[in-house]
């Protein structure tokens, strides 16, 4: 996660604990007003539900087979039989390209969702029992953040092994304490604010307290840092990939396809740039997303 | 004819929100002597602190005036270009704010913020700016001014930050004086002593517009008040005037909704309703939705300014006749 | 204050340790004999057994741990089972390629993002702010190994500008140092331009207006200052994420640096090295966060106070 | 009279601070609140009275002290002996925004606390008794379906007060319940919070810094400085003879809607308040009375009786010239 992005969250969930202010606060209405006002948001969005489909679509998209070889036509340049051209063992990289957005898509959502369960959990618990819990959690999440995020999942990948299900995890244990950390701080703001008070005055149980008042105002702030972060574990799956450390051959995803294109980079450019090209546009379209819900969902540009 | 400070004429601002344009201030006229305490009342979201920030050419975008002028000392400054604007704000007009605690630049000692002002204005050296602010220090009662100057907001308590504030406003003497709300924040017996700080500024000539929501604030300081509703004012008078013999509805509404100190009483008077939406004002009247004397005609036209005595000024129909008889 | 650096210092320590426990026990539960591996298949059970002991590998967990833990605080790393080389000459050697690396993308991050950022923030919602807005996430979107290959294809293998790899000069250092600050510039953009904003609504900016103060006044005596102090805060996460962009960016370039020596460790399972690399990286990150925490002390007098 | 309803005595409540300071939000506090009447508490920002409301209905632990409910001390009681008592210790909030879980609709919102104690069967009954108590505060029943935010300020605070009122509690503490209302709005809250107290026989200890609102709603009055009681008793006679020199310029400086009172020379108080985290030895108002002797800066005064109201200075029988 982009360091700046995280505090703007923080601060923006923080706010709107704050000031539960304006006439547009609930969500079905907040996203008829990013609708609204931000066109490359709602673009963004369609193109990411169109980049699923054709994942999930793929073997009907395509006449060619993800694995089979064409030794006679390796490394042939884009062309009508071949939009994207084909790849060192003769694959249509279009093809490859297709089921690649399988694996990279995968890689995106999955382990971000098992982060922000694991994250939420962590860091409500921690923000509302406080004291050793809190203690034991936080630091926890300062070790994991004191390595630079690659640099761990390197590790993690090292002592797992490559292969899908590690880099599943992998991506979850880099990512959760960066939620963790939003959702503590949102916690205590929240334990604090004077509605968990009434409840408290009222005589509701904590965990109902937790999941019904805290957990629920956090969903907002849970969604922007999905749509934040599955861009971010898809960068780092296909850094990981590009130093061999990620998904394993025959699988194939973008950033793995990159790493063996990059052998010809100079005799088959398109290789390398065709799966870089893919990786910036769901990437991009992800961060136009999240930042038009950051924008929305955060009480101060309301002010303005 | 008593020298005019302050002459507003007409003044519009608009704001072009996502759902339709309103007008938070529509057709406000007032005027402040030389020397004089007036003020602005109102329920919150009534226009009066846009009014102030239309005068001192601090509306910014959307929010636009559209219409109106400005006279200060006789001098026509809506249409002055940017620059020549500026030079007035802060020298000739300038403006305490509502909340003291954020109206202040936390990381920079409140004595150079004071000293900003003096050497944005004058030609002074350093040395002479810090011995003006030393001296509006102790001029507005601050203890220990020299200490105080190298205090950073924070390490000051809210009323001691008003008085930085109005420090502020007061060390270039200027001719004018906005307080917008400069007590709401404040506990009562810091309140009076503000207060008095206002009074004494107004005994030096400064002319002072003070808006607030208290009745109370306005009988104790002011000599003349507007009484704005729904961005237009319904009501001006003398002070005297306005509280005992209140014309327009709504200003009843108000004097008899306030809770004495005096006597307990067994149920309070209230205004029936809310605050109406800018966005969808009622065809006539805007008061007239709240109002219970409201006729058919008050839900149709919309009454204008009219005066019924010398200095008594009433937008509603009922005055009008009144009037007349 | 200085209590407060105290504390935070000895909340780092804690930390710095935790991190040696994790990295000590992700890497010691790695399948099979590290030394077997290192040696090859030639190895003989004898030589196995006899370096095993002489490295202590055949020892308790913990008391591996302890013995590690000491001899790093004397300064020693163990040697490098690769390439058979003292962790701290290593590292030393390579140091200095990465920190030029980081310095130069550093620059290159902070004067575009700052400039972009500022231009942004004062142009709100007009067309130069969408622009380099725009521009901004379009650096956050881009892979640091994309950059890298995307300006490497182009400007040294096309164009013939610089050169293709190597640490000779410092013209080496250009193309891998735009490609690093590349994701961090619009970091810093984005950063810069909220922060910004958000002062810029400020009550107290309105009564700096009152004051008299015109656009530029209020931006350079009010607003940047103010606006800064969050954005230095972030030094923090780039000191983080620029290491992990040196991983790829020197792999990219055959740039000798710690990025490439850890890569190595990885692929010669050389737990030493891997590990000197590591408590060297993170304790980058830590002493930075711990840097911008002093830093934002001195410069915030509301924080200076607290303690 | 009628009988003792909640009792405090030696409360004590301290919150750290930055730099190893504390702060002394209520110092030693005993008073007694009788059964239907309404008890104000007065006194500047600061001076613990919403911690001293919080500490009588058990929703902060003191620090030292008790606080008797119906003759049963409630501070050493373990959480389930005290949870049954939560029910009959209910409070309105200052902020009608900021009191309301934004995401819970008006129905939830009010039907939580009769969920939460189990009052009514099912989901039919519950709502129709949400729809009872929405009529008490008169907010309209279709708008049972509706967010908070849908709602003007005093909308939301009359949901707050049907929340508080849901679990027929005995006692509510009213914390500034309308001073973040307009005045034509305030006065409405403050007409339905006398009913209330009339028809549901509540007793309330109502929370403001406006002397003028708590002369309307209550019997007794209690005024606070720093953390200690200065002066109880009676509304009138406190109002009409106040036996503490705190509570004279308190009244004093109250700005009166009168214009014929314009100019008249008012005594003000010197200085600012002191800081609640590091308060003067011995009486603490010392500082800002004109009337302080050496006994004040060296001696705490007690509360003392003086014929029906209590108060807390040296020098209290002696008549000020304020």
């Amino acid at each position: 996660m982009p360091g700046g992005k995280q505090k703007q969250i923080e601060q923006a969930a923080d706010l709107r604990v704050q000031s539960q202010i304006g006439e547009e606060e609930r969500f079905r209405d907040l996203m008829r007003r990013m609708a609204r006002e931000n066109k490359t948001a709602v673009f963004s969005f369609f193109l990411i539900i169109l980049m699923t489909l054709a994942a999930i679509l793929a073997p009907n998209l395509t006449p060619y087979d993800e694995n089979s070889m064409d030794l006679m036509h390796r490394l042939s340049p884009p062309s009508a039989e071949h939009l994207l051209g084909t790849d060192e063992g003769g694959r249509d990289e279009l093809t490859r390209l297709l089921y690649g957005a399988r694996v990279s898509l995968l890689i995106g959502v999955v382990p971000t969702l098992l982060s922000l369960i694991l994250g939420s959990a962590l860091g409500v618990l921690a923000g509302y029992r406080g004291g050793i819990t809190d203690v034991i959690i936080m630091r926890a999440a300062d070790v994991t953040l004191a390595f630079p995020s690659m640099l761990l999942a390197m590790v993690i990948m090292y002592s797992l092994g490559g292969g899908l299900v590690n880099v599943f995890l992998t991506l979850t244990l880099v990512n959760w304490a960066n939620v963790a950390r939003v959702v503590r701080s949102q916690t205590l703001k929240l334990k604090n604010s004077e509605f968990v008070e009434a409840a408290r005055i009222i005589g509701v149980s904590e965990g109902k307290i937790m999941r019904r008042h805290i957990l629920s105002n956090c969903l907002p702030t849970l969604l922007v840092l999905f749509t934040l972060n599955v861009p971010e574990s898809i960068l780092t799956e296909s850094s990981l990939s590009f130093l061999g450390l990620g998904i394993q051959p025959p699988n194939a995803s973008w950033g793995l396809m990159i790493n063996t294109g990059r052998q010809y980079l100079y005799n088959a450019p398109w290789l390398c740039f065709v799966p870089g090209a893919a990786i910036m546009l769901v990437v991009l379209a992800f961060n136009f997303l999240g930042n038009g819900l950051l924008d929305v969902l955060d009480p101060r540009q309301k002010k303005q | 004819m008593e020298q005019k400070t302050l002459d507003v004429r007409s003044l519009t601002v608009c704001i072009q929100t996502m759902k339709g344009m309103i007008r938070p201030v529509n057709d406000v006229s007032l005027e402040v002597p030389r020397g004089g305490i007036v003020g602005i009342v109102g329920e919150s979201g009534c226009g009066k602190s846009m009014t102030a920030r239309a005068v001192m050419g601090l509306i910014r975008y959307p929010g636009k005036v559209t219409g109106g002028s400005v006279y200060l000392e006789g001098r026509e400054i809506t249409s002055l270009p940017e620059k020549e604007r500026r030079k007035l704000r802060g020298a000739e007009i300038s403006m305490i704010f509502q909340e003291p605690m954020t109206s202040l630049n936390p990381v920079m000692k409140v004595g150079k913020q004071v000293e900003e002002a003096v050497l944005l204005h004058t030609n002074c050296s350093k040395e002479e700016a810090r011995a003006k602010t030393l001296d509006i220090f102790r001029e507005v009662e601050i203890p220990e001014a020299e200490a105080r100057y190298n205090c950073y907001p924070h390490q000051l308590s809210g009323g001691l930050r008003q008085r930085v504030m109005i420090a502020m406003a007061a060390v270039c003497r200027p001719k004018l004086l906005i307080a917008d709300e400069p007590t709401t924040a404040l506990d009562v017996t810091v309140e009076a002593q503000i207060l008095k700080l206002l009074e004494r500024l107004r005994d030096a000539g400064t002319g002072v517009l003070l808006i607030s929501h208290s009745l109370g604030i306005i009988a104790r300081v002011c000599d003349y008040v507007y009484v704005m509703y729904a961005g237009q004012i319904v009501e001006q008078a003398e002070t005297e005037v306005i509280f005992d013999r209140p014309a327009h509805p709504y200003t009843r509404g108000l004097l008899r909704s306030v809770v004495s100190l005096r006597e307990g009483a067994g149920t309070l008077e209230t205004i029936p309703g809310v605050v109406p939406n800018l966005l969808r004002l009622p065809a006539g009247c805007s008061f007239s939705l709240r109002c219970g004397m409201c006729t058919e005609r008050c839900e149709k036209d919309a009454p204008r300014l009219l005066e019924t005595e010398p200095g008594h000024k009433v937008r509603c129909f009922l005055a009008e006749k009144e009037g007349v008889r | 204050m200085k209590q407060k650096i105290a504390q935070r210092s000895v909340q780092a320590v804690i930390v710095l340790i935790g991190v040696v426990l994790l990295t000590f026990v992700m890497l010691r539960i790695v399948p099979g004999n590290p030394i077997e591996t290192m040696m090859g298949e030639h190895a003989d059970a004898a030589t196995v057994a006899r370096m095993t002991a002489e490295m202590g590998l055949d020892q308790p967990l913990h008391r591996q741990f302890f013995r590690y833990l000491f001899s790093v605080v004397r300064g020693d790393f163990g040697t490098s089972y690769s390439l058979g080389k003292p962790v701290s000459l290593l590292i030393q050697s390579a140091f200095g390629n990465t920190l030029k690396l980081a310095l130069f993308a550093a620059l290159f991050a902070w004067t575009l993002g700052i400039t972009c950022g500022l231009i942004c923030a004062v142009s709100k919602n007009r067309l130069p702010d969408r622009l380099f807005m725009g521009f901004s996430l379009l650096g956050i979107s881009l892979p640091v190994f994309m950059a890298a290959m995307f300006l490497q294809y182009i400007f040294a293998f096309k164009l013939h500008w610089l050169p293709i790899s190597g640490t000779d000069s410092w013209k080496c250092f250009i193309l891998p140092a735009i490609a690093l600050g590349w994701n961090s510039a619009g970091q810093v953009a984005q950063m810069t331009r909220t922060a910004l904003l958000e002062t810029l609504a400020e009550d107290y900016i309105e009564t700096a207006r009152a004051k008299g103060l015109g656009n530029a006044g209020v931006l350079l005596s009010h607003a940047l200052r103010n606006a800064m102090l969050p954005v230095l805060t972030m030094m923090t996460i780039q000191f983080s994420s620029l290491l992990s962009g040196a991983v790829i960016t020197e792999t990219v370039f055959s740039i000798n640096g710690i990025g490439r020596l850890m890569v190595q460790a990885i692929s010669g399972r050389d737990i030493p090295l891997l590990q000197g690399t590591s408590l060297l990286a993170t304790s980058v990150v830590i002493l930075g966060s711990l840097l911008a925490d002093c830093l934002y002390s001195v410069l915030d007098p509301r924080i200076r106070e607290e303690s | 009279m009628s009988g003792c309803l909640l009792e405090a005595r030696e409360l004590t409540k301290e919150f750290p601070a930055a730099g190893k300071k504390r702060i002394h939000a209520v110092s030693g506090v005993s008073l007694k609140i009788r059964e239907g009447e309404t008890l104000g508490l007065v006194g500047e920002s600061g001076c613990g009275k919403s911690t001293l409301g919080k500490l009588m209905i058990g929703a902060l632990k003191p620090d030292a002290g008790e606080v008797f409910f119906r003759g049963k001390n409630i501070i050493a009681m373990t959480e389930r002996e005290f949870k049954p008592l939560r029910k009959e210790l209910q409070l309105v909030f200052q902020d009608p925004y900021a009191s309301l879980d934004p995401r819970m609709t008006v129905r939830d919102l009010v039907a939580e606390p009769i969920e939460t104690w189990g009052l009514c069967a099912n989901r039919k009954e519950t709502t129709l008794r949400v729809q009872d108590l929405l009529r008490a505060v008169e907010i309209p029943e279709e708008f049972l379906c509706r967010y908070p935010h849908q709602f003007s300020g005093g909308q939301r605070q009359r949901i707050g007060i049907a929340r508080a009122i849901a679990a027929d509690p005995s006692f509510i503490v009213c914390d500034e319940p309308v001073s973040a209302l307009d005045v034509s709005v305030q006065n409405q809250i403050l007409n339905l919070l006398k009913a209330l107290k009339a028809s549901r026989k509540l007793t309330f200890l109502f929370i403001s810094h406006d002397l003028s609102v708590v002369r309307y709603l209550a019997d007794r009055v209690c005024v606070m400085f720093l953390g200690k009681v200065c002066e109880i008793g009676p509304t009138e006679e406190v109002y009409l003879h106040p036996r503490h020199p705190y509570t004279r310029f308190l009244l004093d400086a109250v700005p009166v809607p009168d214009p014929s009172q314009r100019g008249k020379e008012i005594r003000l108080l010197k200085g600012e308040p002191p800081s609640p985290a590091d308060p003067p030895s011995g009486c603490r108002f010392c500082t800002r009375c004109p009337y302080a002797a050496a006994r004040c800066a060296a001696e705490d005064p007690e509360l003392r009786d003086l014929g029906g109201v209590q108060a807390a200075c040296h020098f209290a029988d002696k008549a000020f010239s304020v």
